[in-house]
């Protein structure tokens, strides 16, 4: 399996998302901010399609782009009920520029559309060491801002009180994940980064109440589900990203099944 | 025998007719409008890739996986061919090349050169190969020639601009160019590209409209059911190979159907 | 040094002015009760005193210093929570969470962080909360594990939004003694808002009151009569001197329904 | 008739056991005062009266009926709420939005139900909270709002859990005052909980009061006495008697923060 | 303008599908469902993709598709924190299976990516026909449900004390929510709908506490920008789905402008 060289580097490429996935996922998930997590992802296309459009690559455009978004989203919605309308209407108007751009397009938008085909079977070496790099930047940045970032998402009054901003801890922790997920989408691809944000950091959370171990068996879900996906995908042929979110999936259900407030739930839905 | 990867079935189908019995061809069968959300390749196509020892892929931004796929699993040994490249298109021009008359002949031409390279031994066999192909490709220049000679001028539309370079050989005045481009770049077509495309059909403007059968849209079908309602033949074409013919054949039904419905003048 | 001072301060709530012209000089090392009525305004006094929102007219000063930018020497319990209702997260992370929370970097515990923690926990006989999640906890146990968050990093100032709400007669009177305990040993300043004025009787210093859009500060033997209570919150209140000490019992009166109560 | 029977009932959450061998029978018509400490399952109790949660031995009827069927017979105020404080949806809406809702159909309002609305708004001294958003009140103004949701539709039996958090003296003894009220008007069935006994005292038919995984239920001369509040809260409690008057006063001991405090 | 009949038919398709929107929007912001709205739309390609595989009309799979994935969020995520999470997890699982039944195919997908991409105008007066039909159904549903709906929303612990089931209520909102997205995304296209679900109702719920006029106003602003939407895509000829949410955007931004709470936001920004 690993004699082939995309074998290591799909090895290599998805353990590095991996760790930053669940690492970052863990306080997506903490914050409810599933729905951004996924839109940020749309909304590089639209800035790669506006980058060419006025002549500049497309990695410029969707780097701007998502992390513009990001901001917007930190900015609109730092308060729960407002923020999954935040991410609603940002994510329309950039799929709505998206549109618009391309309308503008007197030749033909391939070269905008290739950013997004990111696939963890055709990851270079290349790819490997620009996904290292950006591991790196993300997991320093999460680092620096992740004890206010909690601080806030648990107790956002207090932490007011005490001089945190909202708002500036929502924008720099969704930059952070329009960084990972713009450039990892690009590199294993949307759907991949996605499933390994949400479900190994749902499962750590209903598992564990310790903040530590709970960070910890998020990632340790994300390397499993990644290793055991990827090396699946061999033996059965079948794509690794079906094979990722289907054991992202399990492991949710499992969890679920595993802990208590399901049983209690069952009870008071037998007694409607 | 060698393998040979080839990311569209159409170039796979040369490459067989090239290569013959030394070359083993695998055509990655995609399709090309997937939703970028889900396409992906399996380990085996990864593989096929990785033991290629010739890559064939059409370039201009019309295959991006292809490209990664092939940058995944670097070998020196293995030679790639960029059709784009060969006939000078690049990234921004209209990808549908195997549709250029002169695309095929140049492809299988570098093809032959190459393999006879990789395989000494039957560089005979190629050159041969290649001289059928070339001959067997001949009639549909005639044909081409033909259309040209009844139709250059006639105004024709179409939903999207697979058959570009086509028309063009044939001097067909292709309508809607932006109404196409819109289609094909996923985008809206504004109202006027929309009434303009309307006008054609009801005012008989077009003689013909060329559908892209592999993809339709909600919009693209109701221009396909206005251009029967008034009478304006539709000719179908479509993206890839359908499987179980040659690219000749594919292509020479296409030019009959379109000849049959521009009034089967052209002979 | 004075520890807050309120000059002239007027505080609107969207186009509702909730008080005005207030006046009052708190000294650092004062345990002030804020009592008023539904309304009257303590939740935004206070929001005032931290920064969070404006005075439309005066000046707010906490520690000489204009309000927002103390930070980590105030401990704030706030009256009202996010969802909690649902965090898996245990006692004792959620309160780990909060451990110099203001400032940037990883959030690590040292060996004294932790010790402090079980001390907090002790003092709010919250150790069996510390292992339980938060979604898991009755109202009282919430309550008794965010006063312990509220004690976290030696605050100087303490603002404390009715913190005895939904705990039991025993706990009111731990937390108002536990709350008394600390503010003598850190020289703590305290400002206390209660509906309940019996547990306050023996520890405030004084009583910050507001009412009618009006606030006044007094000694407690000055507010605390029959009269003024009574005319505070419009309803007969008794003070009643039984055994030394000083009862506050409400009369039984019917609730006019027809009557309108009047919040600014 | 039985408005509530519990016969051997125990009632479990995760994998602790809250309260077992609870046996108490509540004639239709009774006000009865829930207490206990924090954590001692009075929340836990409730729910389980409306059938949220299934007891794990023993019976719990409701009318006669098992619980869960009463359906909109059944007022209920809850301690916690999710997520109010961001609802830009005004007062009045609130509160209609829980005319018959468990009716399917449009929400639409016969002028009847409006004009209750406005009753029950009255009855709350909540005119003012009608036009005005439920992100805008204070912590007290929300509870009055709740209290008159929970009055919505004529139930027959009234679970109230802590309706007193967070109101000033003026509204504790008006809610009470209120709450009697209605019971009489309609022979309605009551259950109470509560932090506050003072308030309680005059209108209390009987208390079921639970402490220590147990419950017993009683007159409230019974259960009224230093000794037994002395012993259910492990504080020291005095029971006054002052003016013809119950006047329940707890000591200003000092919490023993080494103390293990056994919830179970 | 209204010489055209694609005109015509676009600004009748744009006014059913704006009440309609308009409407079951008013409850998806309400009950933070955004997410789930725009997941929805992703799931239905997925299970047109399925159904051409095993040889069914494309539309039975969409359907069934969504139905299925508004019915598992709806039984997974009945509290606020759950509910995230379970429409990114059933989203990832749906788009892995979408993944994997295209590797199955050994023809071209256009039948099922056909689907996805609804233009507004490019609807034929048939395609009006089968949007009116829609919008009666789902408004009807919508109808059934509403008032067990509105109380489950906004007083979950009263409702559940009442016997409502919070689930069952859950889940037949989401299948109406399914079916809306699921059949007005073809005729239209995902961008418009979900522009038309959340943009309107947000700015209605920030203008208004009623809930009668919050609702109309939503349809309105809906019905207005989609119309003018229209309108200005005729005159401009960029495309009406730009435009749309374009005016959607302006339209919550002016909500947000005029509302209170935004000027008090900003002072506490300004006192960090
Ligand atoms: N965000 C807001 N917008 C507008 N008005 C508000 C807002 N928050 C509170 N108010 C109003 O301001 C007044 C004071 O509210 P505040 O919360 O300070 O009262 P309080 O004294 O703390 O009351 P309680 O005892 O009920 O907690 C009340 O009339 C309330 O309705
Ligand atoms: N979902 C849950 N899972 C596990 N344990 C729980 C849960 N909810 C409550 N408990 C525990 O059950 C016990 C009883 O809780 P309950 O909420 O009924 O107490 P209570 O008497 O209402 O307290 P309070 O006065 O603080 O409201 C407590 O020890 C509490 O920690
Ligand atoms: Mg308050
Ligand atoms: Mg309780
Ligand atoms: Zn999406």
């Amino acid at each position: 399996m690993l004699d082939y060289e995309f074998m290591r580097a799909a090895f290599l490429a998805g353990t590095i998302v991996a760790v930053v996935a669940g690492a970052v996922g863990y306080f997506l998930v903490l914050r409810n901010l599933a729905f951004a997590g996924h839109a940020l992802s749309h909304v590089g296309f639209a800035g790669a399609t506006g980058a060419v459009l006025i002549g500049v690559a497309p990695l410029w455009g969707l780097v701007v782009f998502t992390a513009g978004a990001g901001v917007a989203m930190g900015i609109l919605g730092d308060r729960v009920r407002g923020r999954d309308v935040a991410v609603g209407i940002i994510l329309s108007l950039a799929l709505g520029l998206g549109v618009l751009f391309l309308h503008f397009y007197t030749s033909y938008a391939t070269q905008a559309t290739a950013l997004l085909f990111g696939n963890v079977l055709g990851v270079s070496m290349d790819g490997v060491w620009s996904l290292l790099g950006l591991a790196v930047v993300s997991l320093a940045a999460l680092a620096v801002i992740s004890r206010p970032l909690l601080f806030a998402t648990i107790d956002p009054e207090l932490a007011e009180a005490r001089g945190v901003s909202l708002r500036l801890v929502s924008v720099l922790f969704l930059l952070v994940v329009a960084l990972a997920v713009a450039e990892a989408t690009q590199v294993v691809g949307i759907l991949l980064v996605f499933a390994l944000m949400v479900g190994p950091a749902a499962a750590a959370q209903r598992l564990s109440g310790r903040f530590r171990v709970a960070l910890a068996l998020s990632v340790l879900f994300a390397l499993a589900q990644t290793w055991l996906g990827i090396a699946l995908a061999y033996e059965t042929d079948w794509p690794p990203s079906f094979w990722i979110t289907f054991l992202s999936f399990v492991t949710y259900a499992a969890s679920v099944a595993a802990t208590h407030s399901w049983r209690q739930h069952r009870v008071a839905l037998a007694a409607d | 025998p060698i393998n040979v990867v080839v990311a569209e079935n159409f170039y796979g189908d040369v490459a067989k007719q090239i290569g013959g019995a030394s070359v083993a061809v695998s055509s990655i069968l995609t399709n090309p409008d997937e939703d970028p959300h889900l396409f992906e390749a399996s380990p085996s196509t990864a593989r096929q890739i990785a033991d290629g020892r010739i890559a064939i892929l059409n370039g201009a931004d019309y295959d991006p996986w292809m490209v990664k796929l092939l940058a995944g699993s670097p070998n020196p040994r293995r030679i790639t061919i960029e059709v784009a490249a060969l006939v000078h298109k690049k990234a921004g021009d209209n990808p549908h090349l195997w549709y250029d008359p002169p695309t095929m002949p140049a492809f299988a031409a570098a093809l032959a050169a190459q393999l006879g390279e990789v395989d000494p031994a039957h560089r005979a066999d190629y050159t041969r190969n290649l001289a059928a192909f070339t001959a067997s490709l001949s009639p549909l220049t005639v044909k081409i020639a033909a259309l040209r000679k009844a139709y250059a001028g006639t105004a024709v539309t179409a939903t999207e601009p697979v058959f570009g370079y086509m028309a063009d050989a044939i001097g067909l005045a292709m309508r809607n160019d932006r109404f196409q481009l819109a289609v094909m770049n996923d985008t809206e077509p504004g109202a006027s590209d929309i009434a303009a495309f309307e006008n054609d059909l009801k005012s008989h403007r077009v003689r013909v409209l060329i559908y892209n059968d592999q993809t339709s849209d909600a919009l693209t079908t109701r221009m396909k059911n206005l251009a029967k309602d008034n009478g304006i033949p539709v000719v179908g074409v479509s993206e890839t190979e359908p499987p179980g013919v040659t690219y000749q054949d594919w292509m020479m039904r296409q030019l009959t159907a379109l000849d049959a419905a521009l009034g089967g003048k052209a002979h | 040094m004075s520890a807050v001072g309120l000059h002239g301060v007027a505080l609107t709530r969207g186009e509702r002015t909730v008080l005005s012209g207030v006046e009052a000089e708190i000294a650092a090392g004062e345990f002030i009760g804020i009592l008023g009525p539904n309304g009257s305004g303590k939740t935004t006094l206070l929001h005032a005193i931290l920064g969070l929102i404006k005075p439309s007219a005066g000046q707010i000063r906490v520690f000489d210093r204009p309000p927002g930018v103390a930070g980590g020497t105030i401990g704030y319990l706030p009256q009202r929570r996010s969802a909690l209702a649902d965090l898996t997260m245990r006692g004792r992370d959620y309160i780990g969470g909060a451990v110099r929370g203001e400032r940037w970097g990883l959030p690590r515990l040292t060996a004294a962080d932790r010790a402090d923690i079980d001390d907090l926990l002790a003092l709010v006989e919250g150790k069996d909360l510390a292992e339980r999640p938060l979604s898991q906890m009755s109202g009282g146990e919430l309550q008794r594990l965010l006063l312990a968050k509220a004690l976290l990093g030696r605050p100087k100032l303490l603002l404390l939004d009715e913190p005895l709400m939904s705990l039991d007669l025993r706990f009111q009177a731990g937390v108002v003694a536990l709350v008394k305990k600390v503010q003598e040993r850190l020289r703590l300043t305290v400002l206390f808002t209660a509906h309940e004025l019996n547990p306050l009787l023996g520890v405030m210093d004084r009583v910050l009151y507001l009412a009618a859009g009006h606030a006044a500060i007094g000694s407690v033997d000055e507010v605390m009569t029959g009269d003024v209570l009574t005319r505070l919150y419009r309803t007969p209140i008794e003070v009643l001197r039984v055994g030394g000490r000083i009862v506050v019992v409400s009369a039984h009166g019917e609730m006019d329904g027809h009557h309108h109560h009047d919040h600014a």
